[in-house]
C-alpha cells in the first residue's frame, strides 16, 4: 500500500570510505577480468559472461555508490520498474525478430 | 456557398443513383472479412446501445427532480467481474477469428500463381510470370489463387485492393507476400495506402479481374517475348552465375536445382527455408547465411542488379524446382481448360521446361 | 496510517534536522527537510528511469544488429583499441569513486575535502573524454565514421591483423556497427559533458559553503547522475569492445 | 444512506480579495512563477494557441477534401498540412492538454499540497514546451514538414528534404517537457500527500494522472532517442534505419510505437480522470467501484506498453509476433470497458443534474465507446488488414482523441473554470456549444468509418470520385465542429469579466480543491488540511455545514 517514509529510520545512512574503496577495487578487478575473459574462446559463453560481469558491476554501483541498498523500498521498486520496462522493450521487440519467417536470426 | 451547393446537389443525385457505402466483394477473402466486420459492428452496436440505454434511463429516472437524494453505493464485485469477463470473452473470440483470417490472407496455397510487384515513388510496376509488364495496373484471371510478391525500391508503400479486402506493405529490401483469389470480373481500385511522399495519392491504379479466357488473350497480347524465368536465365549467364552453379558435382557453388522451398542446412547448424526472401538475400548478401559444406566465396551483387533483375533471377531459380513448376502447370491447366486451344506465353514462363545450362543431376 | 501526518507532528527529528527550524534551503511548499530530501532523491531516480529508457532504445538496436551481422560486429569491435577502452573504464570507475567520496565529504560537512573530490571527478571526467577523443580521432583517420567517407578497406583486405577479412557485403555492415558505436558512445559522452559542466558549477557552489551546511541534496543527486553515466559505460564497454576478442 | 447536500447559498458569494491571480502583477511575475496554478494558466493559453493552429490546418484538410482532385493545394502542400496538423495536435495540444493544464492546477490541490514537488522543474517544463512548440512552429513557417506525424523511415530519413530534423528537435523538447510533468506528478503523489490522504482516498483524477505519468516517464525517452537517431541519420548518415546500409526500417517502427502507442493512453487517461470527477459530482454519488476504476487506470498504463506492434501488423513483422500483440491488445481494451461501465453505474440511483460538463461527459462516454470498440476492429488481425491505413483509422483515432479526450478536456475546463477564475461560464450558451460540438463531431467523423471500409486511403490529397459524397458530409460536419469549438473560445474569455461570481464550491463537489476559495491562494492551503474521509464522500459534504472543515475562510 502506501510506501513508508519513516522519519526515524530515514536518518540518512552514511556509507563510509572503506565500503567505497572495497567496491571500487572490486569494480577495477572485474574490469580486468572481463577484458581478460574476452580473449579466451568460450563460444556462446563469451557474451554471457561479459554481460553477467557487467550486470554484477552495475548492481554494485547501484547498491553501494548509489545507496540503493540503504534506501527506502520505494526507491528499490523504482529501480526494478525501470529494469522491467527496459526488459519489456527488449523482449517484446524480440518476439518479432526471432520469429520472422525470413529467418534473419 | 453558391460554389458548393451545385456540387453538393450533383453528388447527392449521384449518390442516390449509386449508393456506395459498401465496397464490392470481389475475392474469396471478402466474404470472410465482411462476416467478421458485421460481427464486430454488431458487438459495437450492442455495446453502444447498452451504454446508451443505461445512461439515458438513469438520466431520466434519477434526475434531480425525480430523485433528489442520491443513494451511495460502494460497488459490486459481481458486477465488476461481469463486465470484465464478458467483454474479455468477446474480445478473445474476435482475436481468434481475426487471427484465422490473417493467416488465410498472408499464407497462399502452394499452387498460387505468382505475380511480382515492385513499388517505387510513385508507381506500381507489376511483373507477370509470363513476362508481361504493367504500370499501375494489374490484370489477373478470376478463380485462380494469386500470390503477389511485393518489394519496394525506396520507401514503404502499401499495396491495397479494397474490393478484395487485402493489403500488404511493400518494404525496401525485403519480399512480402499477399494472397487472394478474385471471384468477380471487373475493374477495382488499387491504392498505395502507406504514406510515401509527395505523390502518395497519385500512386493509384486499377485491378482488372478477367475471365480466364480474357486473361489469356490479354497475356498473349502483352507479352514482351520472354518470361521472367527466361529473363532470369539470361541474367544467370550474363552475371556469371553459371560459372560456379553449373549443377555438376565438381561445381564450386551448390546445385540450385530443386532448391526452392527446400530446407537448407547452414554452416552454423540451423536450417532455413529457401524461399524468395532467402534467394534474394543470397544474391545480395551471400555471406549472411552460408549453406553447410561450402566456402563463402560467392561474390555479392549488391548494386549490380535491379529489383526487376533480382525478381527474374529468383523466378528462374524457382523454376528449377519441379514441384513449383508442377503447381504453376496446374494453374496453366486451369486456364487452359477454359479454352482448348493453347495460347502462347500466358503462364508458360514458369513452366518453361528444360533450362539449358542446368541439368538434372 | 499515513506517514505525512507523522512529519507534521511536533518535536520529531527529520533527517537529523529539526523540522521546525526551517533552514534556508527548505522550500516553502515542503513540510519538512526530510520530505524535501525524499522528494528530491525520488525525483532523481525517476529521471534516471527515463535515462534508462533513453539508452534502452539504442541497446535494443544493438541487440538486433549484433545478431544479424555478427561477423561485422566482431570485425568492427576488433578495430577498437582495447587498451584505451579498458583504461577508460578504469578512469570512469575511478571517477565514480571520487564522486561517491565527494558525497561522503558533503555528508561529513568537510568543505575542502568536498572540493578536492569534486575536482578530482572533473579531472577524471576530462581524462575519459580525452581518451575518447583520441579513439574518435583514430576512427576518423581509419575512415570508420559512418557516412559518405566510410571505408571498408580494412575489413576486406587481409591487412587487418586482428580479423579474418570479411566478404564485401558483410564488411558493409560494419557501418551499422560503427553507427551504433558512435551513437551510443556519443550519447554517453554528451552526458559526461553535461555532467562535467554541472561539476564546475558545483565546485563553485561548494566553495561558497553551499553543500556543507546540511543541504547535501544537490551533491547527492548529482552523484546519482554520475554513477548512472558510469553504469551505462559499464555495459557499453563489453558490448562494444569485447566481441570475440580471441580471434 | 442517501445524501442531500445543502451548502450555503452561492448567490451571495464574492470574489476573494486575494488569490493567486492577483498576488503579483506584471508579465515577469507570470513568466518566472513557481506557482503550479499560474503555470497551468500559461499552459492553457499556449495550448489553446496551438489548438487554433492545428484546427485551422484541419480546416484546410477538410476544405481540400471537399472535391476529389487536389485543387485547393498541391499534393505536397496537403502532405505538409496534415503532417503539421498531426504533429501539432498530438505533441503540442493533446499530450499536454489535460495533464499540463487541469492536472497541473489540480493535483497539488487534490492531494493537499502547497505545490508540485519541483516548482522550478514545472516551470522549466513549460519553457521546454514553448521552445519545442516554437521550433515546430518555425519548421512549419519555414516550409513545413511532410513526413506525417509518424516519421516513417526511410521516407523521413532519406527521401524528404523538408524540415524534418527541425521538427524532430521540437518534438524532442516537447517530449522532455512531458517527461518533467510526469516526473513532477509522480513525486508529488508519492511524497506530498497531506496527512490522512492515503492512496485509496485519492480522487480518481489523481490515480489517472499517476498512471499517465508512468507512461510519460517510461515511454517518452524512447521516442526521444528514436528521433535523435532519425536526426543523426539525416545529418551524419548513420545507418541504423536505412535498409540500403543493412539497417532495419522496421526497428524504427518498433521504437516509435513503443512510445506512440502508450502515448495514446497519455492522451486518454487524463480525459478519463476528468470524467470520473464530473460524473461523480453531477450525480452526487461516489464513483461506483472506486478501486476497480483506480486499478484499471494503472492497468491501462502497464498493458499499454505491451501492444505497440498492432500498428505494424501488415508491415512485415513476423506473423507469430502479430498474434501475440493482437492478443495483448484485446487485454488492454478491457480496463477501458470496466471504466465505462463503472461510470454508467455511478449514475444509478444518483441525483443527476445536467450542467455543461456533464453533457460533455455523456458525449465522451458515447464517442469513446465507439472509438474504443472500433479500436478493437483494428486489433483484430484479419480486419486490420483491410482497415489499416484507411479513413477507418482516421475515424477511430478522432473518435477517441477528439470525441474522447477533447470532450473530456472541455468538460474539465468548464468544470474547473469557476475554481480557476472564480467566475462561472454562461450556462445556456455553453450547453448549446456542447450539443453543437457533439452533432458536428458525428457528422464529421462518422462518414469516415464508411469511407474507411470502402477503402479510401488516408493521407490522400486527391481521391476517386466515388468517395466524394461522404467526404462532403465530413467537411460540412467539420464546419459545425469548428463553430462548436469557437464558441467556448469566445464565451470563456467573456466570462472572465462578466461571468457570475462562482463561490467556493458551485458544484457542491467533495474534492479538497472545492473546499478552498476560488480562485485559490498562492499557497493553496493556509494550513495543510487533514484528510479524514474517503474521496467522493457526499455524506461528509452534506454534514459539512455542521462541522466546518474549510481551510480558507
Ligand atoms: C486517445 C487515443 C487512442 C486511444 C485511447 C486508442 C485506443 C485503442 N486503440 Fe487506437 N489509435 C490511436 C489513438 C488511440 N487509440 C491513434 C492516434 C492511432 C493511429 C496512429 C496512426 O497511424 O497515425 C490508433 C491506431 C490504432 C491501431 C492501429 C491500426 C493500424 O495502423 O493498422 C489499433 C490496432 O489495434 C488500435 C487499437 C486500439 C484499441 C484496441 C484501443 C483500446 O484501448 C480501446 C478500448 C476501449 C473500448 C474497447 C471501449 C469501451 C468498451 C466498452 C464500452 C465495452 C463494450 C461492450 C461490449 C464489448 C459488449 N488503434
Ligand atoms: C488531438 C488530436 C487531433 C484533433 C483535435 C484533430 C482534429 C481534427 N482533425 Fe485530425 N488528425 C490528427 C489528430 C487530431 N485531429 C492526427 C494525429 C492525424 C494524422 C496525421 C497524419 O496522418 O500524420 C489527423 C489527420 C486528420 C485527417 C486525415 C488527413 C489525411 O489522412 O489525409 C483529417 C481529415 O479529415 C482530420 C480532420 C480533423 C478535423 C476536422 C478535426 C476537428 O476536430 C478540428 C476542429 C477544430 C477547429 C476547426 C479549430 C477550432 C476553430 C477555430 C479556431 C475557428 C477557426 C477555424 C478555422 C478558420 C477553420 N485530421
Ligand atoms: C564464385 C562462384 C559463384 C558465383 C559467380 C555465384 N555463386 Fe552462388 N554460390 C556460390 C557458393 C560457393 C555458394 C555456397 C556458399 C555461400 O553461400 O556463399 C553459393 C550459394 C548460392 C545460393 C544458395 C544455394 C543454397 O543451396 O542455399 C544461391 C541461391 C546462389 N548462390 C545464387 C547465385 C546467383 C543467382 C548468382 C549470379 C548472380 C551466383 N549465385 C553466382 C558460388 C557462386
Ligand atoms: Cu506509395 Cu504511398
Ligand atoms: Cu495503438
Amino acid at each position: 500500500m502506501t510506501e513508508k517514509i519513516d522519519p526515524e529510520h530515514q536518518e540518512q545512512h552514511i556509507v563510509g570510505p572503506p565500503v567505497y574503496l572495497t567496491i571500487v577495487i572490486t569494480l577495477l578487478v572485474l574490469t580486468a577480468v572481463t577484458t581478460g575473459v574476452a580473449f579466451i574462446d568460450l563460444g556462446v559463453f563469451n557474451p554471457i559472461i561479459a554481460l553477467a560481469i557487467a550486470c554484477f558491476k552495475a548492481s554494485l554501483v547501484v547498491l553501494f555508490f548509489m545507496h540503493i541498498k540503504y534506501s527506502s523500498r520505494l526507491l528499490k521498486m523504482t529501480v526494478l520498474c525501470g529494469l522491467f520496462t527496459f526488459m519489456l522493450l527488449m523482449t517484446l521487440t524480440m518476439t518479432d525478430y526471432i520469429s520472422r519467417a525470413w529467418g534473419m536470426w | 456557398m453558391s460554389h458548393i451547393s451545385p456540387v453538393l446537389w450533383q453528388f447527392l443525385v449521384n449518390w442516390f443513383k449509386n449508393f456506395a457505402v459498401f465496397p464490392p466483394e470481389a475475392s474469396t477473402i471478402a466474404p470472410y472479412a465482411d462476416a467478421l466486420y458485421f460481427a464486430l459492428v454488431g458487438v459495437t452496436i450492442t455495446g453502444l446501445v447498452l451504454v446508451f440505454a443505461m445512461v439515458t434511463f438513469f438520466s431520466i429516472r434519477y434526475r434531480k427532480d425525480r430523485h433528489p437524494e442520491a443513494v451511495q453505493i460502494e460497488g459490486s464485485t459481481v458486477l465488476e467481474a461481469t463486465w470484465t469477463l464478458i467483454p474479455l470473452g468477446i474480445f478473445l473470440v474476435f482475436f481468434v477469428w481475426g487471427a484465422l483470417l490473417y493467416f488465410r490472407i498472408y499464407n497462399a496455397p502452394p499452387n498460387a500463381m505468382n505475380v511480382y510487384v515492385v513499388g517505387k515513388q510513385w508507381m506500381w510496376k507489376v511483373e507477370h510470370p509470363g513476362g508481361q509488364h504493367e504500370i499501375n495496373a494489374l490484370h489477373i484471371p478470376a478463380g485462380i489463387p494469386i500470390q503477389v510478391t511485393l518489394i519496394s525500391q525506396d520507401v514503404f508503400h502499401s499495396f491495397s485492393i479494397p474490393a478484395f479486402r487485402v493489403k500488404r506493405e511493400a518494404i525496401p529490401g525485403r519480399y512480402t507476400t499477399v494472397f487472394f483469389q478474385a471471384t468477380r470480373p471487373g475493374k477495382y481500385h488499387l491504392f498505395c495506402t502507406q504514406y510515401c511522399g509527395t505523390d502518395h495519392s497519385g500512386m493509384v491504379g486499377w485491378v482488372y479481374v478477367m475471365a480466364p479466357d480474357d486473361y489469356r488473350a490479354w497475356a498473349a497480347g502483352n507479352t514482351s517475348g520472354a518470361s521472367l524465368a527466361q529473363n532470369g536465365e539470361r541474367l544467370f549467364a550474363v552475371m556469371g552465375c553459371n560459372a560456379c552453379h553449373t549443377g555438376t558435382s565438381q561445381a564450386r557453388g551448390p546445385n540450385l536445382f530443386g532448391l526452392y522451398n527446400s530446407r537448407v542446412r547452414m554452416t552454423d547448424g540451423s536450417t532455413m527455408v529457401a524461399n524468395e526472401a532467402y534467394l534474394r538475400e543470397k544474391i545480395l548478401n551471400p555471406s549472411l547465411h552460408v549453406p553447410a559444406g561450402f566456402v563463402p566465396i560467392m561474390p555479392n551483387y549488391q548494386g549490380q542488379i535491379s529489383e526487376s533483375g533480382l525478381i527474374d533471377l529468383v523466378e528462374y531459380i524457382k523454376s528449377l524446382d519441379s514441384n513449383y513448376r508442377l503447381h504453376q502447370m496446374m494453374n496453366k491447366s486451369v486456364l487452359d481448360s477454359a479454352q482448348p486451344e493453347p495460347i502462347g506465353s500466358a503462364n508458360q514462363g514458369a513452366g518453361a521446361a528444360p533450362v539449358p545450362g542446368v541439368q538434372k543431376p | 496510517m499515513d506517514s505525512h501526518s507523522v512529519a507534521t507532528a511536533p518535536g520529531e527529528l527529520v533527517g537529523g534536522v529539526d523540522p521546525h527550524s526551517h533552514p534556508s534551503f527548505l522550500r516553502h511548499h515542503f513540510e519538512s527537510v526530510g520530505q524535501q530530501r525524499e522528494a528530491a532523491s525520488f525525483g532523481m531516480w525517476i529521471f534516471l528511469l527515463t535515462e534508462v529508457m533513453f539508452f534502452g532504445g539504442m541497446f535494443c538496436a544493438y541487440l538486433i544488429f549484433r545478431n544479424w551481422y555478427h561477423p561485422a560486429f566482431v570485425a568492427g569491435s576488433n578495430t577498437l583499441d582495447i587498451t584505451l577502452g579498458t583504461t577508460n573504464t578504469a578512469v570512469l570507475i575511478g571517477s565514480s569513486f571520487t564522486m561517491a567520496m565527494a558525497v561522503y565529504s558533503a555528508e561529513m560537512r568537510r568543505r575542502s575535502q568536498l572540493i578536492l573530490f569534486l575536482t578530482l571527478t572533473i579531472v577524471l571526467g576530462f581524462a575519459f573524454l580525452g581518451i575518447k577523443a583520441v579513439e574518435y580521432h583514430q576512427k576518423f583517420v581509419d575512415h570508420h565514421i559512418p557516412g559518405p567517407n566510410f571505408s571498408i578497406q580494412e575489413f576486406v583486405h587481409p591487412s587487418n591483423p586482428h580479423a579474418i577479412p570479411l566478404s564485401p557485403d558483410m564488411a558493409q555492415k560494419t557501418q551499422i556497427y560503427f553507427s551504433l558505436y558512435f551513437a551510443m558512445t556519443g550519447m554517453h559522452a554528451l552526458h559526461m559533458i553535461i555532467g562535467i559542466s554541472l561539476l564546475f558549477f558545483m565546485v563553485w557552489r561548494a566553495s561558497q559553503n553551499a553543500y556543507t551546511e546540511g543541504h547535501i541534496m544537490p551533491v547527492e543527486n548529482f552523484g546519482l547522475y554520475w554513477h548512472f553515466v558510469d553504469i551505462v559505460w559499464i555495459f557499453l564497454f563489453p558490448l562494444l569492445y569485447l566481441i570475440s576478442r580471441y580471434r | 444512506m442517501s445524501t442531500i447536500i445543502s451548502l450555503p447559498d452561492q448567490a451571495t458569494a464574492r470574489l476573494p480579495r486575494k488569490s493567486f491571480l492577483n498576488e503579483e502583477y506584471g508579465i515577469k511575475s507570470w513568466l518566472l512563477t513557481g506557482d503550479h496554478k499560474r503555470i497551468a494558466i500559461l499552459y492553457l493559453v499556449s495550448i489553446t494557441f496551438f489548438f487554433v493552429i492545428g484546427g485551422a490546418l484541419a480546416g484546410l484538410i477538410r476544405m481540400e477534401l471537399l472535391t476529389p482532385p487536389s485543387d485547393l493545394m498541391a499534393t505536397d502542400t496537403y502532405n505538409k498540412v496534415f503532417s503539421m496538423h498531426g504533429i501539432i495536435m498530438i505533441f503540442l495540444f493533446l499530450v499536454p492538454s489535460v495533464p499540463a493544464t487541469i492536472g497541473n492546477f489540480l493535483i497539488p490541490l487534490m492531494v493537499g499540497a502547497r505545490d508540485l514537488a519541483f516548482p522550478k522543474i514545472n516551470l522549466l517544463s513549460w519553457y521546454l514546451y514553448m521552445a519545442g512548440g516554437l521550433i515546430i512552429f518555425a519548421a512549419m513557417v519555414l516550409g513545413g514538414v511532410d513526413s506525417g506525424w509518424t516519421f516513417t523511415t526511410p521516407l523521413s530519413t532519406h527521401y524528404l528534404n523538408t524540415h524534418v530534423t527541425t521538427a524532430a528537435i521540437g518534438i524532442f523538447l516537447a517530449g522532455f517537457s512531458s517527461i518533467f510533468t510526469g516526473l513532477n506528478f509522480i513525486v508529488t503523489v508519492h511524497r506530498m500527500r497531506c496527512p490522512g490522504m492515503t492512496w485509496f482516498r485519492l480522487p480518481l483524477f489523481v490515480w489517472s494522472h499517476y498512471a499517465t505519468s508512468i507512461i510519460m516517464i517510461l515511454g517518452t525517452p524512447v521516442l526521444a532517442i528514436t528521433l535523435v537517431l532519425v536526426a543523426l541519420e539525416r545529418t551524419l548518415d548513420i545507418g541504423v534505419f536505412d535498409p540500403s546500409k543493412g539497417g532495419d526500417p522496421l526497428l524504427f517502427q518498433h521504437l516509435f510505437w513503443f512510445y506512440s502507442h502508450p502515448a495514446v493512453y497519455i492522451m486518454i487517461l487524463p480525459g478519463m480522470a476528468v470524467i470520473s470527477e464530473v460524473i461523480s459530482t453531477f450525480s452526487r454519488k461516489r464513483v461506483f467501484g472506486y478501486t476497480a476504476v483506480a486499478f484499471s487506470s494503472v492497468a491501462i498504463a502497464v498493458f499499454g506498453f505491451l501492444v505497440w506492434e498492432h500498428h505494424m501488423f501488415i508491415m512485415g513483422v513476423s506473423q507469430y509476433s502479430a498474434l501475440v500483440f493482437s492478443l495483448l491488445t484485446m487485454l488492454v481494451a478491457v480496463p477501458s470497458a470496466i471504466k465505462i461501465f463503472n461510470w454508467t453505474m455511478t449514475l444509478y440511483r444518483g441525483s443527476i443534474t445536467f450542467e455543461t460538463p456533464m453533457l460533455y461527459a455523456f458525449g465522451f462516454m458515447g464517442l469513446f465507446t465507439i472509438g474504443g470498440l472500433t479500436g478493437v476492429f483494428l486489433a483484430t488481425l484479419g480486419m486490420d488488414v483491410h482497415l489499416t491505413e484507411t479513413y477507418f483509422i482516421v475515424a477511430h483515432f478522432h473518435f477517441v482523441m477528439v470525441g474522447g479526450m477533447l470532450m473530456a478536456y472541455l468538460a474539465g475546463i468548464h468544470f474547473w473554470w469557476p475554481k480557476m477564475t472564480g467566475r462561472m461560464y454562461p450556462e445556456a450558451i455553453s450547453k448549446v456549444s456542447a450539443i453543437v460540438t457533439f452533432i458536428g463531431f458525428i457528422v464529421t467523423f462518422f462518414p469516415q468509418f464508411l469511407l474507411g471500409y470502402l477503402g479510401m486511403p488516408r493521407r490522400y490529397a486527391s481521391y476517386p470520385a466515388d468517395f466524394q459524397v461522404l467526404n462532403v458530409f465530413s467537411t460540412a460536419g467539420a464546419t459545425i465542429l469548428g463553430i462548436g469549438y469557437l464558441l467556448p473560445m469566445l464565451y470563456l474569455p467573456w466570462s472572465l469579466v462578466y461571468g457570475a461570481i462562482a463561490g467556493d464550491n458551485p458544484w457542491q463537489a467533495t474534492g479538497l480543491e472545492w473546499q478552498i476559495q476560488s480562485p485559490p491562494l498562492t499557497v493553496n492551503f493556509v494550513e495543510i488540511p487533514v484528510m479524514d474521509h474517503e474521496a467522493y464522500d457526499y455524506e461528509w459534504l452534506a454534514n459539512k455545514t455542521v462541522h466546518e472543515v474549510q481551510t480558507v475562510g
